[in-house]
C-alpha cells in the first residue's frame, strides 16, 4: 500500500497526473470510500486493503472530463470494466493513467455480521500484502475469521488476477478462484419452473428500487436510464407490484448482456442482499453456450455478441427447454 | 390530442359480412381523440375517398384511422387521399380488419370485437403520430464503376450511352479483366478477345467515360446521390499524354530478356519485362513500370527505356496521385479470381508443372498466349496425349476450411468447351473428365455438353480424384474412384487440368467495408433482396455487377451489368432523391455515444459526432449518434439495440408501439 | 409489566394477528424486513436492524392516492358549418375521481427500535403539519407501536447523540415498551392504546415477578454498551437550526460527496426520509395515481423541462444532509432529521454516510482551528 | 391554504373543464377552467398556483394568471416546453383536467402593496403570475398608487395577452405600460431592446414596489438595474419556479434551505431570497 | 374435445409482432386464402423483427397478454439484410431468461414466416393459441393492477 501511495504522490509531483482516484479510509475499519486525491496530504487517508471492493472504473466517466490526467487504481477485474467502457466510448483513455493494483480477494463485512460479529472496534489482517486470518476487536471481545470465509462471493469465481489494461502494475495478487462460476446458475436451472418462479419472486420481493445496482454498474453507464425516460413511457420508480421490479431487473440484465463483465458490483451493493449477479451470469452462460465463449471487456475491439450474429445461430425455440431433455 | 376521424370500410361484404361495421363505428367513437366516425361501402373508391376528404375539411381532422384491408394494399391510397385534403400523409393509420379479421373469423361477434380492438390500437397510435416529411437530397450525375472487366465495361457503357458520366477504376494497368485472358467462350465458341476488344476500345473512346487504370479506390464517404471517393492513381512512370503505345520500351527492357518477372496476365506461364503492357490489346495502350522489379528503381542504374523512348514519355519521377471525385452511384464489379490451391496438395499442383488450372489452360490454348496457341506440357514442351480434367476443385466443399461451399457454376461448361477445343485441334487426344455432377442449365448449354460426350467422345466419369502422383517418367498417375461402378481407377495422364473454384476478388472485402455494403461469408456482395433487388446492395446507391455478387457466366454477367446500369440510370435521372421519412432519430440528450446502434446498422447510416448539447440547462460537448437520413431505411435495428431509448424510429416509435400494445391488452 | 417466553413468541404474534394486522420484522430470503405477519412467517426480533426501517407502517413505499376513470362520451356528429365547432366544444371525456381508501382498522407495529420510534415523530412534523396528509394521519391514528429495546447495539448505531435511549423504549413515543432479555420478552404498556392492546391479548402472557429487576439489569447492560460505541461521542456542533450559512458554502462538501453514486439506498433505508413522488399508472379501468418514495439523490428529482436547480451530485448530496441537519431543525425547534439508526452507515454502496459527513466537518474545523 | 373542507385529501384534485383556449403566442396558450357544474373551482389570491394534471400524463404547477376579482373562471397561461405542456396544448375546449390548489402564498396586495406605487417588470411568460396581480390592482384601483408595467419579450409575437394590455391596461387611469422586444421586427414601432436595459433607460424612481417575473437571466439583470436605480431588496418581489410535486411542502422537491417554494412561496421578497442558499 | 369445451370460457390474449415485409404479408396471405386462426391473436405491424424491443414483449405481458409471438423473415431473407439475425439472438436470450425466472416455456415464440407462407402463418397461430390455451392465464408476468 505504501508503494502505491508513494508512486501516486510521485506521479502527481512529476506532473504525469493531476489527481488520483483511490480509496479513502473510512470512519469504521471496514468502510473505505472511493475518493479523489490531489494534494500530498490527501494521501494521509489513502487506504488499499481487503475492504476496498468498489470498482472505480465507472468514476472515470466523470473524471475523464476533468482537466488533466487522472490516475485510477483498478483491480484486475475492474480493468475488464474499464476496457468495456473504452469500447463504448464512455471513458477517455488518453486522460487516464491506470494503476493496476494487486488483489487477494475482497471482503464482505456482511459475512462477518452474518457470523454474529458486531460492535467492531478495529480489524486486522485485511492488508493487501497479508495472508493470515482476519481478527476483529469488538465490544464483545476478539473474533477471528479466515480471510477466505470473509471474501465476497464474486471473488471465489474470480476471472483471474491479470490486468487486461494498465499503465503500470503495483502489488502482488493471490488467486482466489475456488468455485465454479456457473454453479449457482446451474442449480437454479435444475429447479422446476415453479421453484424457479418462487425463488426469484421471493428474492425480488425484497427489492426496494433504490437503483444502487444500476448506478454502481459500470455497464449501466447510460446518461439517462430507460427506466427514468419519460419519452419511452417506460418510467418506473417503485416496486408497486411484483412485476415492475422483475421487468426492471430482466431488462437491466438484458441491456448489459454481452457487455457485463461479471464484476459483481450489483450484488455487492444491494442493500437487500439480492443475488442480482444471477441474472447477468445467466446471460453470460447462455451467450457462452449459444455463441461461443465471450468475456466482455477482455478485448476492447471484440464485437459484443448482441451486435453480432452468424447465419447458423441457435433458434429461440431451442434456447429454452434445454434442461427438459 | 389529435382530432381523429375513423373510417370503417365494408369492402362490399368482404368485411361487412363478418364484422358489424356499424357497431365498430359506434364503439370507436368513445376512444380518446376521435371526433368523427363513419362507415362506407368502399372506402378506397373515388366516392369513399371524397368522403374522407370532406370529413378532414369539415372536422379539421388531424389524424385518420382507416379500418379496411391490409395497409400493404391501400395505405398509399389513403395517404395520398389525406395529402389531397392538406393533411400530412403520415397522419394516417390503417387497421387491417379484412385480411386479419373478417376473412379469417367466422363468428360475427368475435370478429367485431377484434375489429374494435384493432381500430383502438390504430387510434392510440395515430394519437402519437407526428407529421413526417420526406427529405430531399441532390444527386450528383456521375457514376463510379469499380472494376474494368466485362461486368464493369458493360455497366459503364450502358450508363454512358444514356448520357451520364461514368468513371471506371481498374487496379490493373489495363481494363479487360478475366475475360481478356480467355480463348473462346461457351457455348458458341466465339473468340473472347474478338468480342471483348471492341468494347474495350469503345470504353476508351467514349466521351462520357473516364478511365482510371492502375488505380484504386482509397476512401469513400457520403451516401446515395452524394458519394465522395478518393481514387489513388498509382504512378505509371509513363506520361500518359506523350506515350504513343509503340511498345519499343518493352522490347528493349533488359529484364525482358533475362526473364525473371512472371507475367500476371499469362498466369506465370510466361515472363514479362519491367516496363510492360499486360497484353497486346491493352487499353489504354500505355505501359507501366513495375517499380518493384525495375533495375532503375532498385539500383538507380539502367534507364534504358527512358533513353530509347521516341516520345520521351518515360517519367521516373512520377508520383501516386489522389483525386477526389463526387458520384451519385457506385457499381461494384470487382470480379473474381480462382482460389489458391495450396490446400489441395493431393492434386500436386505445386509439385508438377503439368498440373494446371483451367485458366492456365485458356492461356496455353490462346494464340496470343505463351505457346502461341500450341497445347504443350510446361515440363517438356511435348504435346499431351492423355489429359485429365478434375471438376469441383474447391467448389461444393463440405469443409469450409479447404474450399467453398458453393458451386462455381461455370466449370462444367468451360471444361466441355476445353475438351471440345482440344479434340478439334488434336483429335487423337484422350480426354477424361472426373465430375461430381454435370450442371448445364442455360440456353444451349446441355446441347453443348452432350456434343462433348456424344460427338467428341470425351470420357466423363462420375468420380472423385483422390490423388495425382507425378511419376518418374514425367507422366502423372491419377487415382480416382468411379462412383457409378464403385471401382478404383488408376489412370496415367500427361496433363491434369483443375477446375478450381472461383472466389470474389480478394480486394472486395476492403472495398465493401469502405462502401458499407454487406458481404456474405464467402465474400460475395449481398444483394438488397435475393429475388427482387438482385443488382442492388442493401446500402442505397451501391449496385452490383458480375461475379462480385456471385458465380455467373459471361452472358449472365453482361445482363446483370445492364440491369445494374439501368438502376444507376434510374437513380441519376432524378434531380433530387426523396428519402424515407420513417427514419431513425437520435435524441442527443439521451444518447451515450456507445456505438451499439452503429454496430447493428446494415446501412452505415449512423455516425458519431461531438456535438454541443444543452441538457436541461447543462451545456456539454458529447459524442452522440447522428443518423444520415438519406441512408437510413427505417428498419429500427438500432432502436432495439439502444439501451437508453435514445434511438427511436419515426412512424414506429417506442411510444407508438407500446401504446398499441397497451390498447390491445386493455 | 408482562412477560412471555421467547419460545412462545409465535403465540403472541398469533394473538395479536387475531385482532389486528401485525406489522413486524420478518425474515425472508436471508434479510429481515417489516411485513404483515401471517402464520408460517419467520418473525425475527433478534436482528437489530431491519434493512428498511419501519416507516412503511405509516408511509408505505407505494400508496394509492386516487383513481381517475374516464367516461367517454361519443363524438357529437354534427354537420354543416358548425361541425368543427361542435366537434371542438363537445364535452367528450368525463373524469371521475375516486379517492384511495384510508386505513380505518387498528394495526400493530411490533418490534420497532427506539430510533425508529423517534423517526415517527420526525415524520409527524412533516405529514401532520398543516395541511395534514390524511393518508398518513389515518395510519398514525390506527397504528399501535410496540417498541423494543436494543439488546446489543452495534458499532453503526449513534442514536444516543440524538437523545434516543436504546435501553429504554418506554421513553420513546410508543404505545408499548418491550425488552428481550435472555429467553424472555418483557412487555410494558405505556399509552392508552397500548393498554387496550395488552388487555386484548393478555391471556398469552405469563406471570413475571422478576420483570422489573430483569429489565433494569438489561437497561444497564445496554447503556454500558452504548457508551462504548465508536460514535457515542459524535458532536453535532455546528449543525442545527439556522446554521445554513456556516455549512452551505463549505468546501468540505466537495471532498465528501465524490463517491456518491446518486442511488437511493440511503434515502430508502432511512427511517426519516419522506420525500415522495406522485405518479400515474394506466390500467384497464382508469388511471391510478399513486405516491411512492423518491430520493433527493436522484438526478431527476428536481428536473424540469427547462433545467433544474440542483444540477450536480454535490448539490444533491449537500441537500440531503443539509436538510437533515440544518433545514429541518430550523423548521422544527432544533429537532434533527436523523435518529442515528446507522442503516445508511451499513448500506451505502460507497460507504458514504451521515456520520462521515459530520466527522468531515468536525475535522475541517480542527484543521482551520490550527491555522 | 387549500380547501379541505370537502373531506378530500390535499393530494386529491377536483375535476376542471376547459371552457376556453386562447392562443397567445406561437407557444403559449391560455386555458380557461371551470368546475364541471359551472363556476370557479376555488377562490385564490394573486400569485398563487395550482396543480393542473392530465391524468395518465403528468401533473404540473402553474400560476393562476386570472385575477381573483374574476368571479367566473380561472385562467392559466401555459408555455409549451415539455411533455405535460405539450399535451396540455393538445387539449380542446370541453376536455377535462384535474386541478388542485390553490397553493402557496400570494403577493401582499392587501397589506404591503396597499397604497403604494407599483412597478411590474415581466419578461415572456413571466407575465402570467403578474397578470393576476395587475388585474387585481386595476379592479381595486383606488387602493393603489401609480402603476408602471414594463413588459418585454423575444418578439412582438411572443408578447402574452397583448390584446388585454392594449385594450385594458393601457387605457386604465394612472397606468403606464412600456413594451419592448429583443430584436427589430417588421411592423413593430415600439421600443426594441432587453428589459433590463430598457428599465435603466426609463429610470424609474424608487418610490414604488418592484414586482419582477421572467426568465432567471432577466431577473438577475433587472435586479441589478433596480439596485442601480436605488431600489432596496426589501421593495422588490418576485416568484420562484421549481419542480413541484405535492404542492403542500412535503414531497421535498422544491425545498431550498428551510423553505418550500410551493408552500412558503412562490412569492418572495428579495431580502428573503438572499437568505436562502443559492439553489434556485 | 371435452377438454376444449371445459376451457372454452378462457380466451387467451395474444400479441403478435409481425415484420412488414414477410410475416405481415404472410398474415395477409393467410387472410386472403381464408386460412383461419383464432381471433385471440392481435397483430402489431413493425418494420422488421429487429425492431422488436424486449421491452415491448414484457410490456405486453405486464398489461395482461398471455402469449407473445414474434414473426419475421426467414434468416437470410430479411428485407433489411440482418435485422432478424439480431432479433434471433435477442429473443433466444430473452426467452431463456424468462424460462430461468420460472415463466412457462411456450408463452413466447419466434417464427420465421415468409410472405408466401400464409398456410404456415395460420398453422403457427393455431398452434400457438392452442399452446397458450393449455398454459392458461399468464399469472407470472402480469401486473396485478392490469388484472381487474
Amino acid at each position: 500500500m505504501q508503494e502505491l501511495i508513494d508512486r501516486l504522490k510521485e506521479l502527481i509531483a512529476d506532473g504525469t497526473i493531476v489527481r488520483a482516484i483511490g480509496w479513502k479510509k473510512g470512519d469504521m475499519p471496514y468502510n473505505p470510500e472511493p475518493a479523489y486525491f490531489t494534494e500530498a496530504e490527501d494521501f494521509d487517508d489513502f487506504v488499499y486493503d481487503g475492504f476496498c471492493g468498489a470498482n472505480l472504473s465507472k468514476m472515470m466517466i466523470e473524471a475523464g472530463k476533468l482537466e488533466g490526467k487522472t490516475a485510477v487504481c483498478l483491480k484486475p477485474c475492474d480493468t475488464y470494466s474499464f476496457n468495456q467502457l473504452i469500447r463504448e466510448h464512455r471513458v477517455n483513455r488518453e486522460n487516464t493513467y491506470i494503476i493496476g493494483v494487486g488483489c487477494r480477494g475482497k471482503l464482505d463485512i456482511e459475512k462477518a455480521r452474518k457470523a454474529g460479529i458486531k460492535g467492531i472496534k478495529s480489524i486486522s489482517g485485511v492488508e493487501i500484502e497479508g495472508d493470515g486470518d482476519v481478527v476483529f476487536d469488538t465490544i464483545y471481545g476478539e473474533k477471528k475469521m479466515a480471510y477466505k470465509d470473509l471474501m465476497l462471493d464474486r471473488c471465489h469465481v474470480c476471472k483471474g488476477k491479470e490486468h487486461v489494461i494498465y499503465d503500470e502494475l503495483i502489488g502482488q495478487s493471490q488467486d482466489t478462484d475456488d468455485a465454479d462460476r456457473f454453479e449457482e446458475v446451474r442449480k437454479i436451472e435444475a429447479m422446476t419452473p415453479d421453484e424457479r418462479f418462487a425463488y426469484f419472486k421471493t428474492e425480488l420481493s425484497k427489492c426496494i428500487r433504490c437503483n444502487a445496482c444500476r448506478n454502481v454498474c459500470p455497464a449501466c453507464s447510460c446518461r439517462k436510464c430507460v427506466f427514468d425516460n419519460t419519452k419511452f413511457d417506460s418510467q418506473q420508480k417503485a416496486n408497486v407490484d411484483s412485476f415492475e421490479e422483475k421487468m426492471f431487473h430482466i431488462i437491466r440484465a438484458f441491456h448489459v448482456a454481452g457487455r457485463c463483465t461479471d464484476c459483481g458490483e450489483c450484488s455487492r451493493v444491494c442493500p437487500e442482499g439480492i443475488p442480482l449477479h444471477l441474472f447477468n451470469r445467466k446471460f453470460i452462460k447462455d451467450i457462452d453456450d449459444f455463441y461461443g465463449e465471450f468475456q466482455a471487456g477482455k478485448d476492447p475491439e471484440a464485437q459484443s455478441p448482441l451486435t453480432d450474429f452468424t447465419f447458423e445461430d441457435l433458434e429461440p425455440k431451442d434456447a429454452v427447454g434445454r434442461g427438459d431433455k | 390530442m389529435q382530432k381523429i376521424g375513423v373510417f370503417v370500410c365494408h369492402c362490399g361484404t368482404n368485411i361487412a359480412a363478418t364484422v358489424d361495421v356499424k357497431k365498430v363505428v359506434e364503439l370507436v367513437r368513445y376512444e380518446p381523440g376521435v371526433v368523427f366516425a363513419d362507415d362506407y361501402m368502399y372506402m378506397c373508391s373515388e366516392a369513399g375517398q371524397e368522403k374522407i376528404i370532406e370529413a378532414i375539411k369539415e372536422y379539421g381532422l388531424t389524424g385518420l384511422v382507416i379500418c379496411s384491408c391490409s395497409p400493404r394494399m391501400h395505405e398509399k391510397t389513403f395517404r395520398a387521399c389525406a395529402e389531397k385534403a392538406g393533411l400530412n400523409p403520415y397522419m394516417v393509420e390503417v387497421a387491417n380488419i379484412r385480411e386479419q379479421c373478417s376473412w379469417i373469423h367466422k363468428d360475427r361477434e368475435e370478429a367485431t370485437k377484434k375489429a374494435v380492438i384493432l381500430a383502438r390500437a390504430a387510434i392510440a397510435k395515430v394519437n402519437l403520430n407526428t407529421p413526417l416529411k420526406e427529405g430531399e437530397s441532390p444527386v450528383t450525375k456521375r457514376a463510379l464503376v469499380i472494376g474494368g472487366g466485362i461486368a464493369g465495361i458493360q455497366t459503364a457503357l450502358d450508363i454512358a450511352d444514356a448520357g451520364y458520366q461514368v468513371d471506371i477504376v481498374e487496379k490493373e494497368p489495363s481494363i479487360g479483366g478475366r475475360m481478356s485472358q480467355f480463348d473462346k467462350t461457351f457455348p458458341t465458341l466465339d473468340c473472347a478477345s474478338c468480342i471483348l476488344t471492341p468494347k474495350m476500345v469503345e470504353v476508351n473512346q467514349h466521351p462520357n467515360i473516364t478511365l482510371y487504370t492502375y488505380s484504386e479506390v482509397e476512401k469513400v464517404s457520403g451516401y446515395v446521390g452524394n458519394f465522395d471517393v478518393d481514387i489513388r492513381k498509382k504512378a505509371r512512370s509513363v506520361d500518359f499524354d506523350k506515350c504513343t503505345g509503340c511498345g519499343e520500351c518493352s522490347t528493349k527492357c533488359p529484364l525482358g530478356k533475362i526473364g525473371k518477372i512472371p507475367s500476371e496476365f499469362d498466369r506465370g506461364l510466361k515472363n514479362r519485362p519491367a516496363i510492360y503492357m499486360p497484353f497486346a490489346q491493352a487499353v489504354p495502350a500505355v505501359p507501366v513500370i513495375d517499380r518493384e522489379n525495375c533495375t532503375y528503381f532498385k539500383t538507380g542504374k539502367c534507364g534504358v527505356c527512358a533513353k530509347i523512348c521516341p516520345s520521351k514519355a518515360v517519367d521516373y519521377e512520377q508520383k501516386d496521385e489522389i483525386v477526389t471525385v463526387k458520384y451519385g452511384a457506385i457499381v461494384v464489379a470487382t470480379g473474381f479470381d480462382i482460389i489458391n490451391l495450396d490446400k489441395f496438395g493431393e492434386y500436386a499442383y505445386n509439385e508438377s508443372p503439368d498440373v494446371i488450372t483451367s485458366i492456365e489452360l485458356e492461356r496455353l490454348m490462346n494464340a496470343a498466349g505463351p505457346t502461341g496457341g500450341h497445347l504443350e506440357r510446361m515440363s517438356d514442351h511435348k504435346q499431351p496425349k492423355d489429359i485429365v480434367f478434375i471438376q469441383c476443385v474447391g467448389s461444393r466443399c463440405d469443409s469450409e476450411e479447404k474450399g467453398k461451399p458453393y458451386c462455381s457454376k461455370v466449370c462444367c461448361m468451360y471444361t466441355a468447351k476445353h475438351a471440345m477445343l482440344i479434340k478439334d485441334h488434336w483429335p487423337d487426344t484422350n480426354i477424361t473428365v472426373f465430375y461430381i455432377d454435370v450442371r448445364t442449365p442455360g440456353k444451349n448449354f446441355d446441347e453443348f455438353y452432350r456434343r462433348a460426350v456424344e460427338q467428341y467422345h470425351v470420357n466423363y466419369i462420375k468420380g472423385q480424384v483422390g490423388k495425382v502422383k507425378p511419376q518418374p517418367d514425367g507422366s502423372l498417375m491419377v487415382q480416382a474412384a468411379d462412383l457409378l461402378d464403385g471401382k478404383q481407377i488408376n489412370m496415367k495422364a500427361d496433363m491434369v487440368v483443375l477446375a478450381a473454384a472461383v472466389e470474389p476478388n480478394p480486394g472486395v472485402r476492403k472495398i465493401a467495408t469502405m462502401l458499407t455494403a454487406s458481404i456474405d461469408n464467402n465474400n460475395f456482395l449481398t444483394e438488397a433482396h435475393a429475388k427482387l433487388r438482385p443488382v442492388e446492395s442493401p446500402t442505397a446507391g451501391i449496385f452490383l455487377s458480375g461475379m462480385a455478387q456471385g458465380p455467373k457466366d459471361i452472358p449472365e454477367t453482361v445482363s446483370q451489368a445492364g440491369a445494374a446500369a439501368v438502376k444507376v440510370i434510374g437513380l441519376l435521372a432524378k434531380d433530387k432523391l426523396k428519402t424515407n421519412p420513417c427514419t431513425a432519430q437520435c435524441d442527443t440528450l439521451l444518447c451515450n455515444g456507445c456505438s451499439t446502434c452503429a454496430n447493428v446498422c446494415p446501412y452505415g447510416a449512423i455516425t458519431y459526432d461531438d456535438v454541443q448539447v444543452m441538457d436541461h440547462g447543462l451545456r456539454e460537448t458529447r459524442r452522440v449518434a447522428q443518423v444520415n437520413l438519406a441512408l437510413c431505411q427505417g428498419c429500427g435495428a438500432c432502436t432495439s439495440a439502444c439501451p437508453s431509448g435514445a434511438m427511436d424510429l419515426q412512424g414506429f416509435s417506442n411510444r407508438q408501439i407500446t401504446t398499441e400494445v397497451d390498447a390491445i391488452c386493455r | 409489566m408482562y412477560s412471555i417466553s421467547k419460545n412462545n413468541l409465535d403465540s403472541l404474534y398469533q394473538a395479536i394477528a387475531g385482532s389486528y394486522d401485525l406489522f413486524m420484522p420478518i425474515k425472508t430470503a436471508g434479510q429481515t424486513n417489516y411485513g404483515f405477519w401471517k402464520d408460517g412467517d419467520e418473525g425475527d426480533i433478534d436482528t437489530l436492524k431491519t434493512v428498511r426501517s419501519g416507516k412503511d407502517a405509516f408511509f408505505p413505499q407505494v400508496e394509492q392516492l386516487y383513481k381517475v376513470s374516464r367516461e367517454f362520451i361519443p363524438a357529437d356528429v354534427a354537420s354543416g358549418e358548425d361541425a368543427e365547432k361542435a366537434a371542438d366544444t363537445a364535452l367528450r371525456t368525463k373524469l371521475n375521481i375516486t379517492p384511495g381508501k384510508l386505513v380505518d382498522q387498528d394495526f400493530v407495529i411490533f418490534g420497532m427500535r427506539p430510533c425508529d420510534v423517534r423517526a415517527i415523530e420526525v415524520m409527524d412534523n412533516v405529514f401532520l403539519a398543516d395541511p395534514v396528509d390524511s393518508y398518513y394521519r389515518s395510519r398514525r391514528e390506527h397504528g399501535i407501536v410496540v417498541a423494543l429495546a436494543c439488546h446489543e447495539p452495534e458499532e453503526s448505531c449513534f442514536c444516543t447523540i440524538f437523545g434516543v435511549d436504546p435501553a429504554d423504549p418506554s421513553k420513546a413515543k410508543a404505545d408499548v415498551a418491550t425488552w428481550l432479555v435472555g429467553d424472555r420478552l418483557y412487555w410494558k404498556p405505556i399509552s392508552e392504546k397500548g393498554e387496550a392492546l395488552t388487555a386484548k391479548i393478555s391471556s398469552v402472557f405469563e406471570d413475571a415477578a422478576d420483570a422489573e429487576s430483569k429489565v433494569e439489569e438489561e437497561k444497564a447492560y445496554i447503556e454500558n454498551i452504548a457508551k462504548q460505541l465508536p460514535n457515542a461521542e459524535l458532536s453535532l456542533e455546528g449543525w442545527g437550526a439556522g446554521k445554513t450559512d456556516e455549512r452551505f458554502d463549505s468546501k468540505v462538501w466537495d471532498k465528501v460527496y465524490k463517491g456518491c453514486l446518486g442511488c437511493g439506498t440511503c434515502t430508502f433505508v432511512c427511517p426519516t426520509c419522506q420525500c415522495y413522488d406522485i405518479k400515474d399508472y394506466t390500467t384497464k379501468d382508469g388511471i391510478q395515481r399513486y405516491r411512492c418514495w423518491d430520493s433527493c439523490m436522484y438526478s431527476d428529482f428536481t428536473l424540469m423541462a427547462g433545467g433544474q436547480n440542483r444540477q450536480t451530485q454535490l448539490q444533491r448530496f449537500r441537500q440531503r444532509f443539509m436538510h437533515k441537519l440544518v433545514y429541518y431543525p430550523t423548521n422544527n425547534d432544533g429537532m434533527f432529521m436523523c435518529v442515528g439508526c446507522g442503516r445508511c452507515v451499513e448500506k451505502c454502496p460507497q460507504s458514504l454516510n451521515i456520520v462521515k459527513v459530520i466527522k468531515a466537518f468536525a475535522n475541517e474545523k480542527e484543521v482551520s482551528a490550527d491555522v | 391554504m387549500c380547501d379541505c373542507s370537502n373531506g378530500r385529501d390535499i393530494l386529491v384534485p377536483q375535476v376542471g373543464v376547459i371552457t376556453g383556449i386562447t392562443q397567445e403566442t406561437p407557444d403559449v396558450k391560455t386555458f380557461r377552467v371551470n368546475a364541471p357544474e359551472g363556476g370557479k373551482l376555488f377562490e385564490h389570491m394573486p400569485g398563487q398556483c395550482a396543480m393542473v394534471c392530465i391524468p395518465g400524463v403528468s401533473e404540473g404547477m402553474f400560476s393562476i394568471t386570472s385575477s381573483p376579482t374574476n368571479k367566473e373562471y380561472q385562467e392559466f397561461s401555459i408555455k409549451r416546453c415539455g411533455l405535460l405542456t405539450e399535451q396540455l396544448h393538445g387539449l380542446r375546449v370541453g376536455d377535462m383536467v384535474t386541478v388542485r390548489g390553490p397553493y402557496g402564498n400570494n403577493f401582499p396586495v392587501e397589506t404591503e402593496f396597499k397604497g403604494k406605487n407599483l412597478l411590474f417588470i415581466a419578461g415572456g411568460i413571466g407575465l402570467a403570475p403578474l397578470r393576476s396581480v395587475i388585474n387585481y390592482c386595476l379592479d381595486n384601483r383606488e387602493n393603489y398608487g401609480r402603476i408602471d408595467i414594463l413588459y418585454g419579450s423575444r418578439s412582438a409575437d411572443d408578447l402574452v395577452k397583448l390584446q388585454e394590455i392594449q385594450e385594458v391596461w393601457m387605457k386604465a387611469p394612472n397606468v403606464n405600460v412600456y413594451l419592448t422586444i429583443d430584436r427589430e421586427q417588421e411592423g413593430w414601432d415600439g421600443h426594441v431592446g432587453f428589459v433590463p436595459t430598457y428599465l435603466k433607460e426609463i429610470g424609474f424612481s424608487t418610490d414604488c414596489i418592484g414586482i419582477v417575473c421572467g426568465p432567471p437571466i432577466m431577473i438577475k439583470f433587472v435586479l441589478q438595474g433596480l439596485k442601480e436605480l436605488g431600489f432596496k431588496d426589501e421593495q422588490i418581489y418576485t416568484t420562484l419556479e421549481l419542480r413541484m410535486k405535492c404542492g403542500v411542502g412535503k414531497c421535498g422537491r422544491c425545498n431550498i434551505g428551510s423553505k418550500y417554494v410551493c408552500k412558503d412561496g412562490p412569492v418572495f421578497r428579495f431580502d428573503q431570497i438572499d437568505e436562502l442558499p443559492n439553489e434556485y | 374435445m371435452s377438454m376444449n369445451e371445459e376451457k372454452k370460457e378462457y380466451r387467451p390474449l395474444i400479441v403478435a409482432f409481425c415484420c412488414n415485409w414477410c410475416s405481415y404479408a404472410g398474415a395477409d396471405l393467410a387472410g386472403s386464402s381464408r386460412l383461419s386462426y383464432p381471433a385471440d391473436v392481435k397483430i402489431i405491424r413493425v418494420p422488421c423483427s429487429g425492431r422488436v424491443n424486449p421491452m415491448f414483449i414484457l410490456r405486453a405481458f405486464e398489461r395482461g397478454a398471455d402469449g407473445v409471438i414474434i414473426c419475421g423473415c426467414h434468416p437470410g431473407d430479411c428485407h433489411y439484410s440482418t435485422g432478424n439475425y439480431y432479433a434471433r439472438r435477442r429473443m433466444a436470450l430473452l426467452f431463456s431468461m424468462l424460462e430461468y425466472i420460472g415463466v412457462e416455456n411456450g408463452r413466447t415464440r419466434v417464427e420465421w414466416c415468409s410472405a408466401a407462407e400464409g398456410a404456415k402463418f395460420s398453422k403457427t397461430m393455431n398452434e400457438f393459441c392452442e399452446k397458450i390455451q393449455s398454459l392458461g392465464e399468464n399469472v407470472r408476468l402480469g401486473d396485478l393492477r392490469c388484472k381487474n
